[in-house]
């Protein structure tokens, strides 16, 4: 074993693991389908490499937000950026104290108070999260899908925050400090295992401090390997829409917009039923 | 007004009220120092620990932790309290309520019997000053046997949720996954999908592909898409083929308004479940999942501290008689469950709570990547809950949920704790996987190269 | 040179010789860390796991982690290894190895006939790469079977040592502690004191003391006094009435000489030991205690990581056939082993280290007040080392030991774990305690006001 | 319930738990015996008071030695004494790096050195090791048993030294900066849950750094309630003379003093054997 390169699935050639023909449906799902079997336990290779990706989702959490590259990228789409705090000082402190993940410092405060907007149609808030790889990679491209189609409503969109440490709940003051009607938060989602990169949306009719979770609605697991851009978009415009019209978010706002068309698509649908019975929305 | 204390030494420890002596007493937790009402330090723990396995059990009646008057699940407790039960161990104090619970007499009968007369604040303090070992006893001392389309919580029975979760919830992408966990063993608590989207269509969409999926292999098994109550009660309104109805639950008013659900709309809920009159071997139609720490997220916890609030969402579930009830330990995070030993202990302490009410537990043994926790963790809970009879855990392929984000027991996983204590899946579900070749009569699993000739043949359809 | 590596991405890890390999590959422990070998972050952690599960086994036949020209250790193993043994699994890799011993196929049989072709290094390594619960199956499909007075080791058994230390060798004080063992149903494993003192006289009074204790009631069990074994051969010239030899042992020379012993010496005692023919139903004459971290802490572990050098003290254990070999694990202190889960997995660990070499393994299941652990941690452990089929674990009265000045395992956690998971004491041992009424048949202690006979009658003799 | 003391035993009071006849010979050894069983565990008050005996173990650990009140004591009755500390830094650090708590620090190298010893009989070092109770309570008492006797010996005993965060092997480089024929080491034994201040005795021939554990010997226990200052005492001017004797110590040097007579005394013997068969010493 001298310098010689590993062969991570070698470990399992041998006659001793049990491997699954099913395996081939992993092009369907990024869930560790048909992994095989040692006994009736994990072979080798498949729990080493969730050990690494272990390892790798708690750097993710850590990662912090790179607030340069994304003032760059925010600067070059909106004219009004503002780079705002909450009260939790460092990662540690995020983790443990969420409340103070959920207000903003009295800097931010000032800083939003200082650009005396009035009021507006829509505030967003870019919100690290749990996840700053989310922000970095996915925030700006959601946000083009979603801008001119707010500006074709002819909705102000207030000016844009950054936020480092924030919790979903940091929409609710900066909402009420621009004087939205409706309040976007675009948050990292925790890291999994295999989606260090997942954006999570929360909408809020209303934003202002004490808002519940039932008062908002939720669009999760926007990145390329979950809900498209496109998909998102699709579904946040149409909650706002609903929302403008009934003035209110949350369990009260059902989404009954169409399916998504991959849930309904018969053809590439669900191979364990006969084609003819396989399901097809309602 | 009343007080509590205890004496070390020359130092008396001073506890204002029984919310604040509970709060001491609870082993250290980080969703119990983020709500600023933990024990500053150990020894004062102790103290009140002592203090409170003074206090006789029938003063839980008296002094409430959450008012009655601005809670419909204090209402709920007393008002639903049952005294000739209670009368049993009325004479108790805390502390001989765990000698009680141990003793060689009181057995599974007896529990049952007794559980209508406790509290959930009750079974709260007795398990704040059990160590593992007494929640290991005393838990498997416990059944509480349910039914839809198979029987769950026999006893040597431990059964898996298939969850086969999906970040856009692709039929194919989910029916990957349960084939995996079939073809593993898994799946007779429930299957059960955790839709990504709140779109009423998708869920009625999921709901029909999974009656199918059930009724073309003849699984003996419920299904379940953990969608919010009132989109299920649309759904089955609009003629879904629904199974369980789930939902979150948690142990305030407030914390359930926060989820946006009261106990009103969760009777709303269980009726239109009923309607459908699908169970075969039983009638237990709802499904509700838990976790410390959800109530001190909404804001919504008086001060008390989040293994009792759990405890008291078990109140809330007892009364809709629900199929099955699991703690998502380590779901949220760290700032309620810092690391593998506090999830470890919160697990196995919402799950003598759950049982002593008379609530079928199951348990999530999950951590995040935020949390300081990892596989080895999990085995741990795991083999614990296993001996002290836990109904049901998760059951996910390689432990990874895409969607949620989050790790839990993977379908090998079940397979290693029925090995190692001897136990088994549900007994028609069992039949169901002998009768498939999918496990041998010792239970483990013999699928192969050649799988089960139904599955065999969906398997060329996948292409 | 030749050098390991593994490539995370574009990074490329390398761990330039065998034992920085299985240093790094070693899950996070504070003698490591001490020792300044441990891996420096998770990722490397997981990078070093990856390339040793594709490090050949015969690898470890070709590079020593301790050379063999400076170390009496090393050269038993590579002078004892058996290569017709080995033959079954020599063309595995460590990976392949851990996928082998899970594998239904291999058994208690495959396992014994495997052990005289492994090396500490070899399992050791495999060790690393698993995850608890593969710590436990694999455990508790090995049985090594001892015998003396008793048979120890056979499946759903557990047997425990009786430790009735005293501060001052008080026999009064030691009889008390022994009486109460016995009538909570330990001692099985041996009725075995550590002196306070080294003082030789001393020690032979204790051992007529605990023989007569023996004969006269007829315990089917052995005694020790765990002194130096210079002074139990010492003892025994003296005509004292000697079951077993003790002695700490460790994993490299260096150590050992710091214990003040030698190979040379243990046979000694060994052949001391057997010249009394004392056992009736076996002769396995030695008990051995080990712990990680004690070749760190005499400067002789030559930069090998603590759990590698715990299973080659294992090596010397089983070139002596002992009845009784377990790991202190908590014992030191938080310098080795810093909290309760990295008491539990060094547990665990070096239960199936020892097992896969066929050493008798029992667990000191215990912590000191210096380091992060509790009765909790304890109660995991127990549990777990139960479900893996640990040979046995110490009793000791209320946890606490008196002299030694850390917490074990009671009379009444024993208890637990036999009832918890079936496990029955070592079938002579049982049959006495049902005859003296201290049983009933289901094991559990019946023992009330009125005492069984022979130890109602001694109480009168203590006033 | 309201302000009412609470009384420990009294939670064990009712029929469902077991208690145990020979309790009472608890009067005969601190080790906690005959507990009772609620079924077949620990019953409440019992568990609970080892829940609040290890709080208070693990205070005792990081109790620091109280160094004016022992150097007044060692003043008192010594010409010399000397106040030393090993490398570890804080008690976080002792207890991760025994290492350093073997060796002095440069202060107080430079210290010893500046004092100019040549050579002495004996070199004393007082440490607190992991219970500076055990010092506190106990050091000068038992060095008040030891000294007269060394000087009555014509020993000269070197300075005496207070050392903090030491470790056992400590005395090893205060011997030999001391130039020391032996030395003799009183430390702080790690808190039991029952034994809070238990002082151990370790004695070295010729001290000096490299000394490995089988070069000295150990008395341990030393504390009202373990081994008496009297004893103790005895034992180790047992050593120390033979040792002069024959210049070597540890494994090599066998305890073969008389047995202490609380071992030996028939009269509070063993109560499972009858009279007549109760043991004696050879
Ligand atoms: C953690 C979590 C929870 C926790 C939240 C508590 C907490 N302190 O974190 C608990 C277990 C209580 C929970 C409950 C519910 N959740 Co949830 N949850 C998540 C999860 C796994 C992670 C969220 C996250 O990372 N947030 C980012 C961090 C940085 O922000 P945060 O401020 O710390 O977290 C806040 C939000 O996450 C919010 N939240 C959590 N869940 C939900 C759900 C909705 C609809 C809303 C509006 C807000 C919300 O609560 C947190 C505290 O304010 C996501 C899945 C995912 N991949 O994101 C699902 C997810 C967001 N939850 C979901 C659902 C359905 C629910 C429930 C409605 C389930 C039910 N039937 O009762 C309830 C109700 C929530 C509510 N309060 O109204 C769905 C939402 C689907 C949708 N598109 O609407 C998701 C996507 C998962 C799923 N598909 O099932 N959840
Ligand atoms: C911890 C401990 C050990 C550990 C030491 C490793 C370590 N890093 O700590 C281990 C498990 C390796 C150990 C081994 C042995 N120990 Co020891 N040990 C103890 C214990 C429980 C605590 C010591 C303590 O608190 N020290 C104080 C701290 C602050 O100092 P330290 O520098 O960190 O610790 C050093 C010393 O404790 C020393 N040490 C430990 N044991 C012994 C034994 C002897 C004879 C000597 C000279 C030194 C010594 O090793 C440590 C590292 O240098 C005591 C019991 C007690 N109540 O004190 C028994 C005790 C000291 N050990 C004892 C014995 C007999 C042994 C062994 C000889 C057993 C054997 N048959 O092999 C071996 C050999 C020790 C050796 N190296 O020569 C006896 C000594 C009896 C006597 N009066 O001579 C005691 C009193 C317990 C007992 N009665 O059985 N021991």
């Amino acid at each position: 074993m001298t310098d010689r390169s590993p062969d991570p699935m070698k470990t399992d050639a041998t006659s001793v693991v049990t491997t699954n023909p099913w395996r081939q449906l992993s092009e369907y799902t990024d869930a560790r389908i048909g992994l095989g079997r040692a006994g009736g336990s994990l072979p080798t290779a498949p729990h080493l490499a969730f050990q690494l990706a272990h390892a790798q989702a708690r750097d993710a959490v850590h990662l912090p937000l790179d607030t340069e590259q994304m003032m760059e990228a925010l600067e070059s789409r909106f004219e009004s950026v503002v780079r705002l705090h909450s009260r939790a000082g460092d990662r540690g402190e995020y983790l443990r104290r969420p409340d103070l993940g959920r207000q903003l410092n009295e800097r931010s405060l000032e800083q939003l108070e200082s650009m005396n907007v009035e009021q507006c149609d829509v505030s967003i808030a870019v919100v690290d999260g749990l996840s700053a790889r989310a922000i970095h990679e996915h925030a700006a491209t959601l946000l083009d899908h979603l801008v001119p189609e707010f500006e074709a409503r002819g909705w102000s969109v207030g000016p844009v925050s950054l936020v480092e440490q924030g919790r979903v709940a940091i929409g609710d003051p900066v909402g009420e400090a621009l004087g939205a009607r409706m309040g976007l938060v675009l948050i990292g989602e925790r890291p999994g295992l295999s989606s260090p990169d997942s954006l999570g949306v929360y909408f809020t009719w209303g934003p202002t401090p004490g808002r519940c979770d039932s008062e908002r609605n939720c669009i999760s697991n926007v990145r390329p390997r979950g809900q498209s851009f496109d998909a998102a978009a699709k579904l946040i415009l149409y909650l706002l829409d609903e929302a403008s019209r009934r003035e209110v978010s949350g369990v009260e706002l059902k989404d009954d917009s169409e399916v998504d068309s991959e849930l309904g698509d018969g053809s590439q649908g669900n191979f364990l039923l006969p084609k003819d019975q396989a399901s097809t929305p309602e | 007004m009343s007080g509590y204390y205890h004496d070390v030494g020359s130092k008396r420890y001073r506890f204002e009220s029984l919310k604040t002596l509970m709060a001491c007493a609870t082993p250290e937790r980080s969703g119990d120092q983020l709500a600023g009402i933990a024990a500053p330090d150990s020894e004062t723990r102790a103290a009140a620990q002592l203090a409170l396995a003074e206090v006789p059990l029938s003063r839980f009646l008296e002094e409430m932790l959450v008012p009655y008057e601005d809670d419909e699940i204090t209402r709920l407790i007393i008002d639903g309290h049952d005294p000739a039960a209670f009368a049993r161990v009325a004479h108790l104090s805390v502390g001989e309520f765990r000698n009680y619970l141990l003793s060689h007499e009181v057995d599974s009968e007896v529990l049952a019997a007794l559980s209508p007369g406790l509290t959930p604040e009750m079974v709260a303090a007795v398990a704040k000053i059990m160590r593992l070992q007494d929640l290991v006893l005393v838990g498997r001392k416990c059944r509480v046997v349910t039914a839809f389309r198979n029987t769950i919580g026999l006893e040597g029975r431990l059964s898996t949720r298939l969850q086969p979760n999906h970040p856009t919830d692709h039929p194919t992408g989910i029916a990957a996954s349960i084939l995996d966990g079939l073809l593993y063993g898994n799946g007779d608590a429930v299957i059960g999908i955790n839709p990504a989207t709140d779109n009423t269509g998708a869920v009625v969409t999921l709901l029909k592909m999974l009656d199918d999926i059930i009724h073309h292999y003849e699984i003996p098994a419920q299904s379940c898409v953990l969608t919010h109550v009132t989109t299920a009660i649309e759904a089955i309104k609009r003629g879904a083929p629904t199974d369980l109805v789930f939902q979150s639950i948690a142990g305030t008013q407030g914390a359930n308004q926060g989820f946006g659900i009261d106990l009103a709309l969760l009777q709303e809920g269980q009726d239109a479940a009923l309607s459908l009159g699908r169970g075969t071997v039983g009638n237990n139609v709802m499904y509700f999942e838990t976790g410390q720490g959800s109530a001190l997220s909404a804001g919504a916890h008086h001060d008390v501290d989040q293994q009792t609030l759990e405890a008291r969402a078990y109140a809330v579930a007892r009364r809709f008689n629900p199929l099955l009830v699991n703690t998502v330990v380590g779901f949220i995070g760290p700032e309620y469950l810092f690391n593998g030993k506090q999830i470890m202990r919160a697990g196995l302490e919402d799950h003598l709570c759950g049982k002593l009410l008379g609530v079928p537990m199951g348990c999530d043994v999950c951590y995040t990547n935020h949390a300081e926790a990892d596989q080895d963790d999990m085995d741990v809970l795991l083999t614990l809950l296993g001996a002290a009879g836990c109904n049901y855990v998760m059951g996910i392929p390689g432990s990874d949920d895409i969607m949620l984000n989050y790790q839990t027991t993977s379908f090998h996983d079940a397979l290693y704790v029925r090995e190692v204590l001897g136990l088994r899946a549900a007994p028609e579900f069992e039949t169901w996987l002998e009768t498939m070749a999918i496990t041998d009569r010792h239970g483990r699993i013999i699928v192969d190269q050649s799988l089960p000739a139904p599955f065999a043949h969906a398997l060329t359809r996948a292409h």
